[in-house]
């Protein structure tokens, strides 16, 4: 099988599907030049600055032309080049991408992908490391993803592109670089399926992007202690694939989510309260969640360390789920 | 024209009586504007209103009927009853869509006319937005990236002097709204916008340059609206004195007074075309309440092209 | 105690505010909406006609003016009227205030107060019925208060006013006609202190903003059925009373969770998690969750209504887990 | 032309210029054996950030942007206690907590740093909103770049700037003649259709005037008169500044493509190469400001040369000082996010 980096797996993604299909186009800042990452270099001289456009930094136009241009025919592809900037499109995203067709009664539909870079590495600072994808997940109407392998990013990305609705695609900057194996072809990952990475019995690790590689990590250290830990990669954050997290939870009776966003009123907080509340009495500890702490993103690498959820992190809640005495409900 | 007036009339007469409900923006004295812009326009150009649109969308054809359901919240409106007054769509007669964010809709005109630009067909965009919008931030980033980018795009602004409640002087420094689009160097044009043939020739004028490829142009039209912001608002806060000003250059009256010099409109024509606006009107409002409201079924409906998942 | 409508006691509160500290400054004058009750609002700008400004439709134009006067020595309490307008002023909000203090290791201070109108209120359609709060309370750096009654609101907005971070004031037009008594001697009700509006012993009801006055309700018909229910009005956000919510559960051993954000990822979900993780040991039922359906809020009335977290979803849900 | 200032503050403002330059120099070549992370710099515009900003009072403020290095130097920020926030040390002006991107020194009237482009426009407008009000005669200045005025935060704080008449001064740096991105394949991308920059700012009514940005003396003239219009309450002015773009700052990553600048080619042309020729004559505002002291009589060139030197072992100094700082301690990452921990 051919290896790939993450951001190569993107990039023929994008070539794939604008070769495919002209009603792709690619608009973004910098794109002609590949952006701050390369995700798109040497596009603009294969497909014609028509349909690789750069704009002006105008977060709000581009994103409201994008949806327009879905909306009457095309399948835009906006590049928003840290996930922090979508704060400036927050108004077209949330008033019209996701409701559109609903407002319209289904006369609209706005078949768009939006590509956002986000998470804390390299010591960006507070304005370039944020996870906002508990704020996506929130709104009716969008669908969210997040790939944690090269052949997921690929798959997914040709998915969100021929998808009718609109995907925020979320990239991680941590994870660019990685090489992994990719399938022969261009076929798509199907969008709100979740894929169990490593089977286990005792607990069961459920994560997305670059938390997966640090969950299997936690994990293979574990099994050293004799814990066998079933790790699943949620790869869609909405639609939630719930009822493999439901299955798996019954199987193993214990559950951790792990995001590297901010803990309080992340994505971990919709999972735990839908597992504990269709799991409820099946479960011998209660779903631990481990994020972020509660604070803006530091810029120090000391701190960026600490606020970044580690192997240890994991191991340890995954530890504190068998050590907790299962307390039968009484009643 | 007409057809419009009763229409809004209509609208007003409901939601006083509680028919409706919501919050609804009519644009009675702006049938000008409609009707010139619309009537400049060919019927598969794109056209993207605000949240003050019921005659845009008659303009361009909707049938008053679904309309009226739609603000009336029914099943068979445009929409299924899920958009209302300020989200109307009728995009079978190229009326692509309305909303309730000042300002948001400029950006959406651009993304049509981009498709339109792309399928090379001559085909143009064009979008309807006050004054208010013009003090957005989104507006002079969508001035920017048209003209930039030569977008075929009509921007048509309905310059009333009010944003919501408060006079437009209280908003901005700029009066004339043109002068924005000339920092972009964009060409502008400002007509009487109680004039339905100078807003037709205007929109015409802008639209062929946009189908020559010469890019965007702006067209400022000054109007008048008779009603309050929105309705139930008593627009106490205007002088009389100006209202009554206003009044007579109601654009319904004027055309009819222009169109009566040519010889081509007699007394009892001009009564007799009120009469079959307010008719169809009438017909139209008694089918749109006598209509069912959806159902709970169609509520998980068109939120995702597949049934809304987890 | 005097009893008085919701509204009148907001607008006395600022202008309490606007008599009491100079620096105290009004920008955007909607706080009461559309409704009747705007008239208030009116008189307030006659009494301080320099301390009230109307400014024009540009949301990360004013709110981001509000933030650099509060880092430059005044304390604005900024209106951005509809929730669903604060998503314009989102790059402001939520980049700049809420990190402000942290990136400049301390150094600078935003006293601001942001207030909006959120929630379903018949008739705003998708565009206008927005409950922003689940999102901003994913945000570090926002403390979050949301009054239910006429007390509280003047209570907490005394607290507000002293505050030397940004505070996000979620508010509800449903509320301005609720009456109740407030307090005459100008108490300050400080942040983090949540309020058992209404004792009872079977289950818990955990609400905030306009839902407290849903779930009161909702209590009250469950009374009438045999059914004790408490109400825990947590009233702020952040800081969050936790410690007052699970003892209230741990009494009843089971837990309603009402507000009127999305569902998903929405107030109800931090608050389900929390209460399923810390308790574990004495829930005898699951939590349940009662909030706005995950659809985009539909215009026509019924459909409305089918989305709305009601008292009757609210009774339904605690019958279920009440057996 | 030199500002119409006496002898000592114009070498003053040549010792701030050498502080900025040397400063930027030594953190690029600190990239060589020091993992820096991302950062822009400041080089090329010295002279326009030092006379504009050295008119002001201690009591006005300025927000700056990402590429702020340059402009809190310019405001007597300690270069150890930059180089320390830039490195994430404990000792950093924000305590490591705010780095490159957000360097913030209250004290010296930068009270928050925005990174997120034209962020920081509407809060230099309320800082002069603020100031209005309280009738305090101070002023603020947004200090961003051509691209910010894309944004539409741009159109909205000079709408309610001119509205209110605030004492807010807009200094654009437009560090992108010759450099548009979309041609020159390279950084940064501004992409505008006003044919002038100062029109975006002339619709609102707004007093607009453009000025190269390598003389000192004309940024001077344009501020102080944008500064007495704020204090006497006739509102907001908009100065363009225009420089061409620092060779070094073309790619992403900073380089030293034109290497550490030499001095002497101020007074010794034939030390000037071929390659970059344009740069050492023309765009490189110190070598000319030097030039300019010089013909003056102002300075010798031993005089520029010690200076220098001084200067040099004070950047030394500044960087060691950063290395030798101790990290955060992890805790302290939980705190300042409120008032009341």
């Amino acid at each position: 099988m051919p290896e790939l980096r993450s951001i190569d797996a993107i990039r023929d993604a994008l070539r794939s599907e604008l070769a495919r299909d002209p009603r792709v186009v690619l608009l973004g800042e910098d794109i002609t030049v590949g952006g701050p990452f390369g995700a798109t270099k040497g596009l603009v001289d294969e497909f014609g600055e028509a349909r690789v456009r750069n704009t002006p930094i105008s977060e709000a136009a581009v994103m409201g032309l994008a949806v327009g241009a879905a909306a009457t025919g095309m399948r835009p592809v906006v590049e928003v080049m840290f996930m922090d900037f979508i704060t400036l499109a927050m108004d077209q995203l949330v008033n019209h991408a996701a409701k559109l067709r609903y407002m319209t009664g289904g006369q609209l539909r706005v078949p768009l992908t939006i590509r956002v870079q986000g998470g804390a590495a390299a010591s960006f600072g507070a304005h370039h490391s944020q996870s906002l994808e508990a704020w996506l997940t929130h709104v009716p109407g969008l669908k969210v993803v997040a790939p944690a392998t090269p052949a997921d990013a690929r798959g997914l990305l040709i998915a969100a592109i021929r998808d009718d609705d609109p995907v925020i695609f979320i990239e991680h900057r941590a994870l660019y670089w990685t090489r992994g194996p990719v399938p022969d072809g261009h076929d798509p990952v199907p969008i709100g399926r979740a894929k169990i990475v490593r089977r286990g019995a005792d607990v069961t690790v459920i994560s997305y992007s670059r938390m997966v590689g640090i969950a299997l990590e936690a994990a293979t250290r574990l099994a050293d202690e004799g814990l066998d830990v079933e790790v699943i990669d949620l790869r869609s954050l909405a639609p939630l694939d719930i009822d493999t997290l439901i299955d798996s939870a019954r199987r193993t009776r214990r559950v951790v989510v792990a995001h590297e966003a901010v803990q309080h009123g992340g994505v971990g907080a919709e999972i735990a309260a839908r597992i504990q509340a269709e799991a409820f009495g099946e479960l011998d500890a209660p779903v631990l969640r481990v994020g972020a702490p509660f604070v803006p993103v530091p810029f120090s690498p000391e701190l960026e360390r600490r606020f970044v959820p580690d192997a240890d992190d994991i191991a340890g809640a995954v530890r504190s789920t068998v050590r907790r005495p299962s307390a039968v409900p009484a009643g | 024209m007409w057809l419009i007036r009763a229409f809004e009339e209509k609208v007003s007469e409901m939601y006083a009586r509680g028919a409706v409900r919501g919050l609804i923006h009519l644009g009675i004295g702006q049938e000008a504007v409609a009707v010139g812009a619309c009537f400049a326009l060919e019927p598969d150009d794109l056209v993207v209103g605000g949240h003050r649109s019921h005659g845009h969308a008659l303009a361009r054809g909707a049938d008053p009927e679904r309309l009226l359901a739609e603000i009336a919240g029914r099943a068979s409106g445009y929409c299924g009853g899920k958009g209302g007054s300020m989200h109307i769509a009728a995009t079978d007669v190229g009326f692509i869509t309305a909303t309730g964010v000042v300002g948001g809709n400029v950006a959406l005109a651009l993304g049509a006319s981009l498709t339109a630009m792309s399928r090379g067909g001559g085909q143009v965009a064009a979008v309807f937005f006050g004054d208010g919008a013009a003090q957005t931030g989104v507006f002079h980033e969508c001035l920017n990236l048209a003209s930039l980018w030569r977008l075929p795009l009509v921007f048509v602004c309905e310059n009333n002097g009010y944003a919501e409640f408060t006079p437009l002087s209280a908003h901005t420094v700029v009066a004339e709204l043109s002068a924005h689009a000339r920092t972009y160097a964009m060409p502008t044009r400002a007509v009487d916008g109680n004039d339905v043939l100078a807003v037709r020739d205007g929109v015409r004028a802008a639209a062929a340059l946009a189908r020559e490829g010469a890019g965007p142009s702006f067209v400022e039209c000054i109007t008048y609206r008779l009603r309050g912001h929105y309705e139930g608002d008593p627009a106490k806060y205007r002088e009389l004195a100006e209202l009554a000003e206003w009044k007579e250059k109601d654009p319904v009256r004027r055309y009819e007074a222009v169109l009566a010099e040519r010889g081509a409109l007699g007394g009892e024509d001009r009564a007799r075309i009120e009469r079959r606006a307010r008719d169809r009107v009438e017909t139209a409002a008694s089918a749109a309440l006598a209509a069912p409201f959806p159902g709970p079924a169609d509520l998980m409906t068109d939120v995702l092209s597949r049934p809304a998942g987890a | 105690m005097r009893e008085v409508a919701y509204a009148e006691a907001l607008v006395d509160g600022l202008r309490e505010i606007l008599a009491k500290d100079e620096r105290a400054f009004i920008m955007g004058g909607y706080f009461l909406g559309l409704t009747p009750r705007r008239t208030l609002m009116a008189k307030l700008r006659d009494d301080f006609p320099a301390r009230v400004w109307y400014p024009p439709i540009a949301e990360t134009g004013y709110v981001g003016t509000a933030i650099g006067a509060a880092m430059a020595g005044l304390r604005p309490i900024v209106d951005i009227a509809t929730a669903s307008f604060i998503f314009h002023a989102f790059p402001q909000v939520v980049n700049e205030a809420a990190n402000i203090r942290y990136m400049t290791g301390g150094q600078t201070k935003v006293p601001v107060i942001f207030h909006f109108n959120q929630g379903i209120r018949g008739g705003g359609a998708a565009q206008h019925s927005h409950s922003p709060q689940a999102m901003l309370w994913n945000t570090p750096g926002l403390l979050i208060m949301a009054p239910s009654s006429p007390r509280d609101v003047q209570g907490l907005l005394r607290t507000a006013a002293t505050c030397d971070d940004p505070v996000v004031f979620v508010d509800h037009v449903k509320l301005f006609e609720v009456t109740g008594p407030v307090s005459e001697d100008g108490t300050a009700i400080p942040f983090g202190q949540a309020d058992v509006k209404r004792k009872g012993t079977d289950l818990t009801i955990i609400a905030t903003s306009y839902s407290v006055q849903v779930a009161l309700a909702a209590a009250e018909s469950l009374a009438a059925r045999g059914v004790s229910a408490e109400v825990v009005d947590p009233r702020t956000l952040v800081p969050f009373d936790g410690d007052t919510v699970l003892a209230s559960v741990a009494k009843t051993g089971r837990a309603v969770v009402v507000d009127e954000c999305h569902r998903r990822c929405g107030v109800g979900a931090e608050i389900a998690a929390v209460l399923a993780e810390e308790g574990f040991g004495y829930l005898r039922a699951p939590v349940r969750r009662v909030a706005a359906l995950d659809v985009p809020i539909p215009f026509s009335r019924p459909l409305e209504e089918y989305v709305e977290p009601t008292a009757e979803k609210v009774v339904a849900a605690a019958l279920e887990i009440a057996k | 032309m030199l500002p119409d200032l006496p002898r000592e503050d114009l070498l003053g403002q040549l010792r701030t210029m050498l502080v900025i330059r040397r400063f930027e120099e030594a953190l690029i070549l600190l990239q060589r054996s020091y993992d820096v992370g991302h950062f822009h710099v400041y080089i090329g515009q010295e002279t326009t950030g030092v006379p504009a900003l050295a008119l002001l009072e201690p009591g006005d403020v300025a927000f700056s942007t990402h590429r702020n290095h340059g402009h809190l130097l310019a405001r007597g920020a300690d270069p150890g206690r930059m180089m320390a926030e830039i490195l994430g040390r404990e000792t950093g002006y924000n305590q490591g907590k705010g780095g490159t991107l957000h360097i913030a020194s209250a004290e010296h009237g930068f009270p928050a740093t925005s990174a997120s482009t034209g962020g920081n426009l509407p809060l230099a407008t309320g800082a002069a909103f603020a100031f209005r009000e309280l009738g305090s005669g101070r002023v603020s200045v947004a200090l961003f770049g051509d691209g910010a005025v894309e944004e539409g935060a741009w159109h909205e704080s000079a709408n309610i700037a001119a509205l209110r008449r605030l004492p807010v001064i807009f200094l654009c740096e437009n560090n992108s003649l010759e450099a548009l991105g979309q041609k020159a394949n390279e950084y940064p991308s501004s992409t505008l259709a006003t044919p002038d920059l100062t029109d975006a700012a002339k619709v609102f009514g707004i007093p607009a005037v453009a000025v190269d940005g390598t003389d000192p003396g004309a940024v001077h003239v344009a501020m102080t008169e944008a500064i007495r219009r704020a204090r006497a309450g006739e509102g907001p002015t908009f100065i363009e500044s225009r420089t061409v773009r620092w060779p070094g700052s073309r790619p992403l990553w900073p380089q030293l493509a034109t290497g550490e600048t030499e001095l002497a080619m101020a007074w010794d042309r034939a030390r000037i190469p071929d390659a970059h020729r344009a740069w050492y004559e023309v765009n490189d505002g110190v070598l000319r400001y030097v030039r300019d002291l010089l013909a003056a009589g102002h300075a010798s060139a031993e005089g520029v040369s010690a200076l220098d030197r001084e200067v040099r072992e004070r950047t030394d100094t500044a960087v060691r000082f950063g290395l030798d700082s101790p990290f955060p301690s992890p805790e302290t990452a939980m705190r300042d996010v409120f008032a009341h921990e």
